[in-house]
């Protein structure tokens, strides 16, 4: 039956479609497209509209309403001051302990477990505790004098000092699971490797763990950095908001609820926004320089 | 869809703008917002109404929310056409807030027919109305401040005069505190009774006439440690030892004391030559409220302000007296209430109120004023800007 | 990393909680020798390799390398070169790096370790990838660097643990002659670990078979081909038929069996005497296929399974009596055929019978499935 | 075969352990640092547990005597029953629908490879990059202006923001644990594309779905910032009850702010602890995949 | 799912992105026929296998069972079963569970679901194992299990892709012979993925070679096993010495050839004149060692390496000219014998060379960094 054989019969569309990747499982992708374009994508440019439609004067005015007035700008200096060395000191403690328990050991799942807890606390609560906790006459401090190491108690609230344990409180823990998980990544073989050819631990980690574990470094630092950077319930809390912990959160909250001014508002949430994606470009930039590909992790 | 800051109210669907009946057609949701913890007085009030009138108000809610929010969540809510909150309890701030904004109902004078008991105010309650314009109705009242608070085991002999305070502070630094005043119900008392006590060219003037207060702040500022962002944890450091002495009000000196945070034999003293800035909540209707709901709330407000309900106001001390209108009598107060007061309230206070001249606070945007300077020259100036 | 002339360990063992990984290993090496640790996965292979390389402390025993114990010496101060299973590269590091990196670790001059890196890359024929990484590489590569790695600091032994278990066929004949070849090029001495017992016979000098972590056999090639141990051994290297049976007769070493109906003669390994149960183990290539049925030990059978395999084919047929045996040759036979099979007596092993251990051959069954 | 030459000496079992029981200095710093931090958390924690059942507590190590009564006060106070009703339906609903429109996204995503895929995926992750505020303050603008926020539907669109990108980002490594061969067996089998899904994928996914379900939940009670934004009076959860408890006007003792933050504690606590039966603690955080436990 | 009695497989072809997996494959399929697809890694059977399963779009091409088109059906309505590499069990489902899977996707009667997996339970002997979950299984029950679940409905054709790759040496062997009896003694048709030339060879009734995506040669394994089609696959079939060489003289199939100064005389494979390039290739088993050192075609030759195979040992040997030889012998001998080396002209075979592929071997290599 010659006839019934077609040459070389069309290939149907669907394949051709196929061929790059589209298909109709992708319709399962439409309602989180939706969504995401709703929720996120049209409130962020609806925003950033927004904040070139000042109340007053030219598009760009609430701009220069923020980057003129030094207390308005000083809020950049003040959340930078306290988020990047929160986000750097909960990643460079997380290093060390995170290399001394990433091998199996039987607290482990114990450690790690209470680990989680702050996280869970949030930032609310565990303002209150520390509040309690670190105040003028809280346990810590009764301790420092009980102990004779001060001679009046030590204020470490309604300052930078108490923003800054809350962002390690909630901070450290976090930044700490994502290092060991990134150190689990990195094959336990290649530190053994080393070793048989002559690498002491300090040079096993620095020459091995250290490497292959910095992508993951700049990314947790990332993380923490965001969420530090957004404080806004422990800057009220535990800070001073009128002083040295405004932030810009607060300055964005404060236009928008007591100011009733949202095109300034949104304007501020953008050089926030902005502000931060800067950080974190230039951190991924720099972490674009180590190697990134696959660590050999049995994960 | 346009990109633009939400609208102000415009149009008002159909059932919200027409005739308010005497009674509501149907008995009403109530949603109670709180900005200014007036709830603490008058929650009794009200709970007591619904539960006499539930062919009025079927069902109440009460929430709370800070001051400042208030405009921007009315306002959003009247931009969406979707006006949930029936009536605001509020402070002069968050009124004032609305008034600017047009977001309230003017109660004035349309209905004052309905609510006979404003006839009856206290004279500074009345004052206080004055203040509010049409569109609050007074529900509680106190002469407030300023006032000094302190314990005598801590300190003996607390200073009489500005001049004593601005000495004491400087020879026991950080121990003088008080709240940040945008925050802070003494912390803002003592800074609008400031041009009284200093003798300012025009007290109702931060901009121009409080030179002498800008300046005794500024020096003042050099001996306190921190301003706390409200006014408990200023108690709670007189408490702990931390402040000797802190600022103050009647209900702040009665209320702590009664809930234990501060201890009870904590002593007031007045600065010579002060005015009581005195301090008011107010009921308020948003726009946009549907007119049964108005009538209820109308009907409401005209139970609150009865005599024997206004007795509720005594409280616990905790706005000192309370009551806006006259010859309401302690006795008259729930039984827990006397004993509080009996225990933990001052006989000197009596004297005090009727001794000194009584002042209503600035208007709304001269507080705004006053607090945006206090916040960048006061508050924040103890940080240096980058 | 002085070289030695002899490596002793002396009941070397190593627990894993109560759990015995490796009992009692005894095993003199001697310099230049190349010596295979040969099991099934999870005899305690990798274990035995990584407490020699002080990688795993070890829970009894000693390791004495001529006069000097070396057991609680750290991995990076015995001077042994290893070579992993996964290669275990340093991916971020170029192959020059990676070579490199145990000269950096001995901080020869720059100068040294530059010509025996390059010398190494040479050996290794990598002169083309010096500055890739490892990422970039080919397996077979990857497996080359590895071995620079590990050999060119001139180390006083090599571990190797399977290092072409993860290789394709054709790589891992061509791999398994240069590791032969570097062991004897450079005088390197060995210690080897595989499953595979093919490569272990084809590279070792000498092999040592575990089981369960107990040594079952140490001994050359040829030993471990013609005369396992025990059965299984036996089972391990290749003796693809194991006939249950009872012993008739013993007789010096000589042993008759009785298995399925059918008398069989050969060689008897261990103790034995008439009446016990006993295992017969033959290897498929020394299964004959005899024309004349008139042999005395010959076994008339139905060819079942042919299948092709090159030069010879390899079948299994099936006695009357329904004994399998799995043969290969190089007649042409097909299913069906009738023939008379026949073994060796001395191709023809007979071990005692253990605690049974049954023969789960899904062969066996789907013939009693039919 | 192996032949010993000499009797070395029995080796003493303590000189192959003793490499393991001298920690370093170091060991001990890590440790000290780890003990310290856990520590000043239980101060922490334990400074508002003891406070919400203190009478009075001024200048004391403890307080002066014990009550209960600041929970019974709590709960009127702040009329937690309906705060913990709300933080019920906000989190119960918010779970359900961020993994109804986050788990077949994860699959396609896990899956397959399409033009655009590393666009949407950055799409998808920027809301959890994003400081909440940065997109809280227009999209509760924009809520509001839709007459959608200050009521539940408001706090639950809000916190889908994060939710679904968390759904995925979660869900993409139990996804890919399974073996797609699995699914083409069941097609080889003869079952359709929602046989596939409903018989051989949904049960497979089930541990993977109950650790993002849990771990959305936890994150959910917790947000603060967004359902703050964008809460009304009827529809605030516990979080943020318990902030204006603590920022908004009015005298309160402190004890029954503290007892409301143990409340809020205690039910995070249970989550947590439910949590952890079906995810690993480091998966909290982050997308991990599971560590090798063999 | 009704039988078929051919299926044509014509110009199917697959790419990925750019890039060709699969070119225009022509394959004819006879009901019955065990074939198997073979070749290096990456060379596209996997791709041919999925295409024809359906479970991957074609780019171009048709498949025909019989006279109906199939390649535009879903793989649910092909009614192929299929064995995976890891076998792909469903984890969640007992043994029952998943070898009734596809009879349930049918929806047969529950009595006949019932008696036919009991019976493909027995026809793989698990009935002890039926109610255990996968992870449960070793590996060679789970490959049981795979394959009973692929044959329980008893489709018309039987895909496998490398089922045996996961298993150790031992157990592959067993299961080979497995397979090949399930597929006679069912009846099945069978198209089998596999990388192991021997496994094809002793698999198949018929081999279809790949390289690149394209067919390099289809035969019986005979057929592949003595004359590949191309240097290609004879490199790929274990023809382990090709030698590079010139075409000196073409008479009919009979070829002479000069490489490293010997004249090699074999069978001319594809296109040869005098004077062109050519490589010649040798199996290691098809090199003599010769006594005699004066046969026509004799190289004389010094031992390098030799492994030890059992009966049999590897070795290599180089000419005096330099010409590497790998062979296999019964003799004894040891690196540094001189021996005579000589090739069957039958068993060595000439390729024209193509474009220029290096023999990336480490042996070459290593003598020459000496
Ligand atoms: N770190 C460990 N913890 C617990 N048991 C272990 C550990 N390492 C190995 N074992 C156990 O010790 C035994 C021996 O393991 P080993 O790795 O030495 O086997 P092997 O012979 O190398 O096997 P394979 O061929 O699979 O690599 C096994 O039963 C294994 O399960
Ligand atoms: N999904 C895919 N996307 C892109 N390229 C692919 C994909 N699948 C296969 N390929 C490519 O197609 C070619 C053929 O792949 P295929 O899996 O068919 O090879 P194979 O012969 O089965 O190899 P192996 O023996 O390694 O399984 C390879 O180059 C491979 O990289
Ligand atoms: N626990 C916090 C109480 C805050 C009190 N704020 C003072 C405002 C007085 N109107
Ligand atoms: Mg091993
Ligand atoms: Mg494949």
């Amino acid at each position: 039956m010659s006839g019934s054989r077609p040459g070389r019969p069309l290939t149907h569309w669907q394949h051709r479609l196929a061929e790059r990747g589209i298909d109709r499982q992708l319709w399962l992708l439409v309602p989180a497209l939706v969504f995401v374009v709703a929720l996120f994508l049209y409130p962020f440019f609806y925003g950033l509209g927004l904040s070139f439609q000042p109340t007053r004067g030219g598009p760009f005015s609430d701009y220069v309403r923020f980057f003129s007035d030094a207390y308005e700008r000083g809020t950049i200096w003040i959340t930078l001051r306290i988020a990047l060395p929160a986000a750097l000191l909960n990643v460079l403690a997380a290093v060390p302990i995170a290399y001394r328990m990433r091998g199996r050991f039987r607290a482990k799942r114990l450690v790690t477990t209470v680990l989680v807890v702050p996280i869970t606390l949030g930032t609310v609560l565990t303002a209150q505790g520390l509040l309690n906790f670190l105040g003028p006459t809280g346990w810590f401090n009764r301790i420092l004098l009980a102990t004779n190491l001060v001679d009046e108690p030590v204020r470490l609230t309604h300052n930078y000092w108490g923003v800054f344990f809350s962002l390690v409180i909630t901070g450290f823990p976090f930044a700490f699971l994502l290092v060991l998980s990134y150190l689990s990544g990195i094959d336990p073989t290649l530190e053994r490797a080393a070793a048989t050819l002559g690498a002491d631990w300090r040079r096993r980690f620095t020459r091995i763990t250290l490497p292959l574990l910095m992508p993951g470094l700049a990314t947790t630092f990332c993380l923490t950095f965001v969420l530090a950077f957004s404080v806004f319930p422990s800057a009220v809390l535990v800070g001073n908001p009128a002083g040295e912990t405004r932030v810009i959160s607060l300055a964005a909250y404060q236009a928008a609820y007591e100011q009733y001014d949202y095109p300034y508002a949104s304007a501020i949430a953008m050089i926030m926004g902005f502000v931060e994606l800067v950080i974190i470009a230039v951190v991924l930039a720099a972490r674009s320089r180590f190697y990134t590909g696959s660590t050999g992790g049995k994960g | 869809v346009g990109c633009g800051a939400p609208e102000t109210p415009g149009d008002t669907s159909g059932d919200t703008s027409g005739e308010v009946p005497q009674r509501p057609g149907r008995a009403v949701t109530l949603n109670v917002l709180d900005v200014a913890g007036n709830l603490q007085l008058t929650q009794g009030m009200i709970d007591e109404f619904v539960s006499k009138n539930p062919d009025v108000i079927s069902r109440v809610t009460y929430s709370k929310a800070p001051a400042p929010e208030l405009a921007g969540k009315i306002k959003a809510q009247q931009g969406a056409d979707r006006v949930d909150i029936g009536l605001v309890l509020t402070g002069v701030d968050g009124l004032a807030a609305g008034i600017e904004q047009g977001l309230w109902v003017d109660v004035l004078p349309a209905f004052a027919d309905r609510l006979g008991g404003m006839q009856n105010y206290l004279e500074p309650a009345a004052a206080m109305q004055k203040l509010a314009g049409n569109a609050g109705v007074t529900v509680t009242y106190y002469p407030s401040g300023p006032l000094l608070e302190y314990l005598p085991s801590r300190l003996a002999t607390p200073p009489t005069n500005a001049q004593a305070l601005l000495a004491w502070a400087k020879a026991n630094p950080k121990r003088f505190q008080y709240a940040r005043p945008a925050n802070s119900g003494p912390g803002r008392t003592f800074l609008m009774g400031l041009p009284y006590i200093l003798g300012d060219s025009n007290p109702k003037d931060p901009t121009a006439g409080w030179d002498k207060t800008w300046a005794f702040l500024k020096e003042l500022g050099q001996y306190v440690d921190y301003y706390p962002s409200g006014t408990t944890e200023t108690m709670k450091n007189l408490a702990n030892g931390t402040a000797h002495l802190i600022v103050s009000t009647t209900g702040w000196d009665i209320n702590p004391r009664v809930l234990g945070t501060v201890p009870k034999d904590a002593r007031i003293a007045t600065i010579d030559g002060f005015h009581w800035v005195t301090d008011a909540h107010y009921a308020v209707m948003p726009k946009g409220v549907s007119t049964d709901t108005q009538a209820a709330v109308l009907a409401l407000l005209a139970f609150m302000l009865t005599p024997e309900q206004q007795a509720k106001a005594y409280d616990e001390g905790y706005f000192y007296p309370g009551p806006a209108v006259k010859d309401v009598q302690l006795t008259s107060a729930p039984q827990k209430s006397q004993d509080a007061i009996r225990e933990f309230g001052r006989p000197e206070y009596d004297a005090l109120i009727a001794g000194n001249p009584t002042e209503v606070p600035l208007d709304a945007k001269s507080l705004v004023a006053a607090f945006n300077r206090w916040d960048r020259e006061i508050g924040g100036g103890k940080v240096k800007q980058g | 990393m002085s070289a030695f002339s002899r490596l002793r360990l002396d009941g070397v063992s190593r627990r894993f909680g109560g759990q015995a990984a490796l009992t009692e290993l005894d095993l003199t090496i001697e310099a230049g020798e190349f010596i295979a640790l040969l099991g099934p996965s999870g005899c305690g292979k990798s274990t035995a390799l990584n407490c020699l390389a002080g990688l795993l402390p070890l829970t009894a025993g000693s390791i004495w390398q001529d006069e000097r114990r070396i057991d609680t010496l750290p991995p990076e101060r015995r001077g042994f070169g290893m070579v992993f299973q996964s290669y275990a590269l340093f991916p971020h590091l170029t192959v020059r790096a990676n070579i490199a990196f145990g000269l950096r670790m001995r901080r020869l001059p720059k100068e040294e370790t530059r010509r025996r890196t390059e010398e190494a890359v040479r050996l290794v024929r990598l002169e083309d990838h010096v500055d890739k990484l490892p990422g970039q590489l080919s397996g077979g590569q990857q497996q080359r660097v590895a071995i620079a790695r590990a050999v060119v600091f001139e180390p006083s032994l090599v571990l190797m643990d399977e290092p072409l278990s993860n290789l394709d066929a054709k790589l891992r004949l061509e791999m398994r002659t240069e590791i032969r070849r570097l062991h004897q090029s450079l005088g390197l001495t060995t210690v080897y670990v595989t499953h595979d017992q093919e490569e272990a016979l084809s590279l070792a000098d000498r092999l040592v078979v575990l089981r369960e972590g107990r040594v079952q056999q140490v001994g050359s090639p040829r030993e471990l081909h013609t005369r396992p141990a025990n059965r299984h051994v036996a089972d391990f290297m290749g003796y693809r038929n194991l006939w249950p049976g009872r012993v008739e007769q013993v007789d010096g070493v000589r042993a008759t069996v009785g298995s399925s109906g059918h008398r069989l003669v050969g060689e008897a390994v261990g103790d034995l005497r008439a009446g016990v149960d006993a295992v017969v183990a033959v290897r498929p290539e020394d299964v004959r296929v005899d024309g004349s049925g008139e042999a005395r030990d010959a076994l008339p059978a139905t060819v079942e399974v042919v299948e092709y395999q090159g030069r010879e084919l390899a079948a299994e047929a099936r006695t009357d009596t329904g004994l399998l045996l799995h043969l290969r040759t190089e007649q042409r036979i097909a299913p069906g055929d009738r023939v008379t099979l026949a073994v060796d007596p001395q191709r023809l092993l007979v071990y005692p019978a253990d605690a049974a251990q049954p023969t789960d051959r899904l062969a066996d069954v789907v013939e009693a499935a039919r | 075969m192996a032949t010993i030459t000499e009797a070395p000496p029995t080796p003493s079992p303590a000189r192959t352990a003793r490499r393991r029981i001298v920690a370093r200095p170091a060991a001990w710093i890590v440790w000290g640092v780890v003990v310290f931090f856990f520590l000043n958390l239980l101060g922490v924690v334990a400074s508002v547990l003891v406070s919400s059942f203190g009478q009075r507590w001024f200048d004391t190590w403890l307080p002066d005597g014990y009550t209960t009564s600041w929970y019974g006060r709590a709960w009127e106070e702040f009329a937690l029953l309906r705060v913990i009703v709300v933080t019920l339906e906000v989190s119960v609903l918010v779970v359900g629908l961020s993994l109804l429109i986050g788990v077949p996204a994860a699959y396609v995503l896990a899956r397959r490879s399409f033009p655009g895929k590393r666009l949407i995926f950055l799409v998808f992750l920027l809301p959890i990059l994003m400081p909440p505020i940065t997109y809280g303050i227009p999209l509760a603008t924009v809520l509001y202006k839709f007459g959608l926020a200050g009521n539940m539907s408001g706090v639950v669109l809000a916190n889908l923001v994060p939710s679904v990108p968390f759904v995925i980002l979660t869900m993409t490594p139990f996804i890919e644990q399974i073996d797609p061969r699995v699914e083409s067996a069941a097609r080889m089998c003869g079952a359709g594309l929602r046989t596939v899904f409903l018989r051989v994928l949904a049960p497979l996914l089930v541990p993977g779905i109950l650790a993002s379900a849990i771990l959305v939940l936890v994150r959910t009670v917790g947000m603060f910032e967004l359902t703050f934004l964008t809460a009304g009076p009827d529809s605030q959860t516990l979080v943020v009850a318990l902030y204006y408890s603590m920022s908004a006007s009015g005298i309160r003792a402190q004890q029954s702010v503290d007892a409301m933050a143990v409340i809020y504690t205690s039910m995070m606590l249970v989550l947590l602890v439910v949590a952890l039966r079906y995810v690993n603690p480091t998966q909290l955080v982050a997308r991990v995949k599971d560590e090798p436990e063999h």
